[in-house]
């Protein structure tokens, strides 16, 4: 990548913090897993931090975002607090769904989250619907919307990009292309495995970027923000990642091997970050200690957030299934 | 509905609650809760009696206007007088 | 013979819905016996196959006497019983009709659309089976016109409307009596045994304590507001939750007083006093009180007060309450001083509501007053338990939200 | 006599047209609210709905949209969600199909899995049901399976004042709202009564009253209903017709007062019998009113086979009139 992004010592510094926090948050999600606090799925995002963070630097308050099932990344970079999203693990009552979403289904109002989408390609039609609202109630909105590679395989991957090409609309397609839909390898599900350039059938601009610089990424969707936010309707991009983790906690991996795990270690973006900053001074060891310590501090209160909070009542089992009146 | 219908309904649902009397004889201005010696599980019945035969809606504030037969039967038309589909 | 209240010394066996070699379940309904109270549905406590009926449908049986033998699922029946004819083998008879019988039905009647029953089986409709039991009417007299040869409803009406003979007391007052076999001269007998004996052997203490209601009341008008009518709540759901609440800080008065000392009961059952027409009462238990939501207490209580006039009171429900409450209603006195129904150790009456002055704020204003009197029995507790209790029931129902 | 007549001319309509009336009048009336879907715009609705409208309002209010059912239903939902009402229309209900995971899995889950953070009001027309010869891929009645899932309300206007006023009710409903448009009763005229400008979708309504039996229908079978009531009637028997409306939630409590009165029930559905909606109805009554049935309940629905495409096959897998007849009057006179 040849941009050449301007990073002052506060952007790094948050860069290298909101990963930080998003690995670290992760890790303890993992340990809690087999301890059997968290149940259900839990998908890990580990190794591809540097998507979320990257695209969220480039959205502010108004814009929208429609995520994954790997959404805890989504939700840290968004800005939703952690003790919320562990509670929500926990699946209690304080949780960002009130329990009823666990980890695939984080979901904020205030911040405009519309949701961790379980359905592969579920969340693209809903990203066209909140565009063609926002260009109506609240122009210059851009909707982020994420998804993997193996979306691309889904119909509703083509028929939004055709719409929201069609009825040029503010939407920011994120596709987070790791190789791997599930176990099963780009190269066996696609005829076409430059995910990118599916963009340019639907006459839509596009750019890949590497999934692992942060820098790169914010670089990339700050661009595609500004041309969306100029009226020029919808921008692709494609960030080409990798997970470091299983695609579940119940997954032994018999789809890729160790040395392809460990090519794609030497480029994960959090070490490769601090070396980075440390080897242009933006950040000394002890800052990086100290970011450590914020972010264990951050965790620690998450956790206990969670473990403090209430189970949601049976009697509101049926709550929200029929609402009484459309969220404020 | 017509005052007969009004009546024959009220003394129909009343009979069900308290099947030893014989509503129709009971005064128009005499309290149908001391006429028949019934009790507020049973007027709450006689109320949802005459809302889901009669379809008019009855707010509590107005049970008092139907301790009376008379009372019924001039509320009734009232409401079913202005319920949507009324000839 | 279960015991179904303190009052009861016997009961008839009306009707057997078991025979020799049924299987039963725990909770099955195995008989029906009629009592001054009426007639209650017999449940099974334990699982097996019924060896022998020893009492005759009929029969006045004493309290603890045996109704019929249980033998475990599998298990031959101890003996065969002396007289029944079709005993020896088979011991599980689910549903076996005689061929001969069933040839007979099939010449009677055309071939019928739906199959899945044996034909010689008496095909009744259900409400026509409940109205007959309602009447004591012996179903296999009547005639079915319905479809498939069933008994309907009108078939059971027509019946008496000729004068089928009816099991109930009196012929006569068949076609307006609502409730099974229920006769208000024995029930007053019952009430007057049950009465004489708590005043002869409870020592009861006394304590009033009256209640500002004007927040429960507007809570429930505000509530009755948003609801239609079947989903409004009575004042009385309130003070049955409020009466729960109170009673699980004080669990002392709930319980009963036996062989000289207090059981304290797991569970809050508390029997709600019924009046019921042409004279009478009873007070059949709401289980779990303190566990039901206000909706769903009133419905149970809807169902409750439903039942207790048309006669379908369980036994177990008479059995099972552990604390009574008598409450006088809009029309009533304004207290009311209980008489405790033995074995239980406490009765809280509830006056009329009725505007009054009361101080606050140092200001005398208009407020509606509710009177709630506690009999309890001095036994089992003392006034400074009473007390508390009678305290937590007026703050429950100053926060009538959280009830 | 002449002025009402004139009066009552004026208020006359098809239901094509009521469903037309009411689609005008929630665009008129608010802002946030837009019809899209196939054909809704140039070619003016495939049943001929919403012609004119793209005249009137414009391509922004009414919208024609390619053929991509899943992302124009689900485009729906995240514009409900983000804040503006929309109508969307789906051609007909076997291609909801296609659509099936964005109403199942988003519109129906997010207001609760999002803990009631996010409503879905949004309103999901299609056209239902058979009678055209349209054959197997253009004509089955679905709805029966969506008012299976929580979280939707699901309607069937069988009169012109439904399908004038259902929408309107939906569009003011925070969930999302499916109403089914029987395609044989588009065609269909009535008086609409002048003085009634709003309808519930929270019951179910009775359109003759009786003793005998109750009839509990919805949709193209209520006429077929009403006329078996009228040819039973002839013959003594007092049919209670009830037009249930609203297929979810169900109005259990105007279903079961109807059949503990008459004590005899015949279920119309043009679904098929198996798993429909007929068959969880007579599942509620005998779970909660068998001791007052006097009978058998009896449900006639469409034959099990893909609607055939020839008349004489498509008349014989429908609910007729003389078999819901028949039904009744052997409920009431077995002999």
């Amino acid at each position: 990548m040849s941009q050449k992004p301007h990073l002052d010592r506060e952007s790094g510094r948050h860069l290298f913090k909101q990963m930080m926090r998003i690995r670290r948050f992760e890790a303890k999600c993992a340990e809690l897993y087999q301890a059997q606090k968290i149940r259900g799925f839990l998908h890990l995002y580990d190794g591809e931090e540097a998507v979320a963070v990257g695209v969220m630097q480039a959205l502010d308050d108004r814009d929208a975002v429609v995520a994954t099932y790997r959404d805890h990344g989504h939700a840290l970079a968004r800005g939703l607090p952690m003790g919320t999203l562990m509670a929500e693990m926990y699946g209690k009552v304080e949780g960002c769904s009130r329990g009823r979403g666990g980890s695939m289904h984080f979901f904020d109002r205030a911040r405009r989250f519309y949701g961790g989408n379980a359905i592969v390609g579920g969340g693209l039609p809903l990203a066209i619907g909140i565009a063609m609202a926002d260009k109506q109630l609240s122009p210059g909105a851009v909707t982020a919307c994420f998804f993997g590679e193996g979306a691309a395989s889904e119909g509703a991957f083509h028929e939004s990009m055709n719409l929201a090409k069609l009825w040029n609309l503010p939407v920011l397609f994120v596709c987070e292309n790791n190789l791997y839909a599930m176990g099963m390898p780009l190269e066996l599900a696609e005829a076409e495995t430059d995910i990118s350039r599916k963009a340019a059938a639907y006459r839509t601009p596009s750019e890949a970027v590497d999934g692992m610089n942060p820098i790169a990424v914010e670089a990339a969707a700050t661009r595609a923000v500004a041309s969306i936010r100029s009226g020029n309707g919808p921008y692709f991009l494609e960030c080409r990642t990798y997970r470091f983790r299983a695609h579940s906690m119940f997954d032994t991996q018999l789809y890729r091997t160790r040395e392809e795990i460990g090519l794609w270690r030497e480029r994960d973006p959090l070490p490769r970050m601090q070396k980075w900053l440390e080897e242009t001074h933006m950040l000394s060891p002890q800052e990086v200690r100290d970011i450590e310590a914020d972010v264990e501090a951050e965790i620690g209160e998450a956790v206990a957030f969670a473990e403090r909070g209430q189970w949601e009542k049976i009697e509101n089992l049926e709550r929200f299934v029929l609402m009484d009146e459309v969220p404020e | 509905m017509t005052e007969a219908e009004i009546r024959r309904l009220a003394c129909e649902i009343l009979s069900d609650i308290a099947p030893d009397t014989d509503p129709a004889t009971l005064a128009g201005d005499k309290d149908i809760r001391e006429g028949l010696d019934i009790d507020s599980m049973d007027f709450l019945n006689f109320i949802i009696g005459l809302n889901k035969r009669a379809g008019v809606a009855i707010p509590e504030e107005d049970y008092p206007k139907l301790f009376t037969m008379d009372g019924v039967v001039a509320h009734l038309i009232r409401e079913t007088q202005d319920l949507p589909g009324a000839q | 013979m279960p015991s179904l209240g303190a009052d009861m010394e016997s009961g008839k066996l009306v009707h057997w819905l078991v025979k020799p070699g049924s299987v039963v379940r725990k909770g099955d309904v195995v008989a029906v016996v009629e009592t001054h109270k009426g007639a209650f549905e017999i449940e099974v406590f334990e699982e097996g196959v019924i060896s022998e009926l020893c009492a005759k449908e009929g029969e006045e049986l004493p309290v603890g006497a045996p109704l019929a033998r249980l033998a475990k699922l599998g298990e031959a029946p101890p003996a065969a019983p002396p007289k029944a004819p079709e005993a020896a083998p088979k011991v599980i008879q689910v549903s076996a009709p005689a061929p001969v019988v069933e040839t007979e039905r099939a010449t009677e009647t055309p071939a019928s659309p739906s199959v899945t029953q044996p034909a010689s089986r008496l095909r009744v409709t259900p409400v026509a089976r409940r109205r007959a039991g309602e009447l004591g009417i012996g179903l296999d007299a009547l005639k079915g016109t319905g479809i498939d040869g069933s008994v309907t409803l009108a078939d059971v009406h027509l019946a008496i409307a000729k004068g089928v003979s009816s099991k109930a007391p009196s012929p006569a007052a068949v076609p307006t009596a609502r409730r099974k076999g229920f006769d208000p001269d024995e029930m007053r007998q019952a009430i007057a045994a049950a009465m004489s004996r708590s005043k002869r052997e409870i020592p009861h203490y006394y304590l009033t304590s009256t209640i500002d209601m004007s927040r429960s009341l507007a809570w429930l008008e505000t509530f009755n507001k948003q609801h239609k009518p079947e989903e409004r709540l009575l004042p009385a759901v309130l003070l049955l939750k409020a009466t729960a609440l109170a009673l699980r800080k004080n669990p002392q008065l709930n319980g009963f007083w036996e062989n000289g000392r207090f059981r304290p009961s797991d569970g809050i059952h508390i029997g709600w006093a019924i009046s019921l027409r042409g004279g009478g009462l009873i007070a059949p238990a709401i289980h779990e009180v303190d566990n039901h939501s206000l909706p769903s207490l009133m419905g149970a209580l809807h169902d409750l007060v439903g039942r207790a006039r048309r006669g379908g009171i369980r036994g177990s429900e008479m059995m099972d309450p552990t604390f009574t409450i008598t409450s006088l209603g809009d029309r009533g006195a304004e207290s009311a001083l209980g008489v405790i129904y033995p074995p239980q150790v406490a009765i809280l009456g509830f006056g009329r509501v009725f505007k009054r002055p009361w101080v606050v704020d140092e200001q005398v204003t208009a407020r509606p007053l509710l009177t709630a009197s506690l009999a309890a029995d001095h036994r089992a507790s003392d006034g400074h338990v009473g007390g508390l209790f009678l305290a937590a029931v007026d703050r429950f129902l100053q926060e009538p939200e959280t009830l | 006599m002449n002025e009402q007549a004139a009066k009552a001319g004026a208020n006359r309509m098809t239901y094509r047209e009521a469903c037309r009336q009411a689609i005008r009048e929630a665009l008129t009336n608010d802002p946030r609210t837009f019809l899209m879907g196939e054909d809704v715009g140039l070619y003016g609705g495939c049943y001929a709905v919403s012609k004119g409208l793209l005249d009137e309002f414009g391509p922004q209010r009414v919208r024609d949209t390619p053929l991509a059912e899943a992302t124009f239903v689900g485009a729906g939902i995240g514009a409900a969600m983000a804040g503006l009402r929309p109508i969307v229309e789906i051609m007909t209900c076997n291609f909801s199909l296609l659509a099936l995971d964005q109403i199942m899995n988003n519109a129906a889950t997010i207001p609760h899995m999002s803990g009631g953070q996010f409503a879905v009001p949004l309103v999901i027309r299609m056209a239902t049901g058979a009678g055209r010869q349209l054959a197997a891929q253009h004509s089955h009645s679905l709805e029966g399976w969506f008012a299976h899932i929580p979280g939707l309300k699901v309607l069937a206007p069988g009169t012109i004042e439904d399908a004038r006023f259902m929408l309107k009710a939906a569009l003011t409903d925070p969930n999302p709202v499916m109403i089914f448009e029987h395609i044989v009763l588009y065609n269909a005229e009535g008086e609409l009564d002048p003085d009634v400008i709003h309808v519930d979708i929270a019951n179910a309504r009775i359109r003759r009253s009786g003793r005998d039996v109750s009839i509990l229908t919805y949709g193209n079978s209520l006429p077929k209903c009403l006329a078996a009531a009228e040819t039973l009637a002839a013959d003594g028997i007092e049919a209670e017709v009830v037009d249930l409306r609203v297929l979810r939630p169900l109005d259990n409590a105007t279903i079961f007062e109807s059949v503990a009165r008459t004590r005899r029930c015949v279920i119309v559905d043009e679904g098929w019998k198996s798993g429909s909606i007929s068959a969880e109805i007579a599942a509620r009554l005998s779970e909660d009113l068998f001791f007052e049935l006097d009978a058998p309940i009896r449900r006639i629905c469409s034959r099990e086979v893909p609607i055939p495409y020839a008349a004489h096959m498509e008349e014989a897998a429908l609910p007729q009139t003389r078999q819901i007849v028949d039904a009744a009057r052997s409920l009431v006179k077995p002999q």
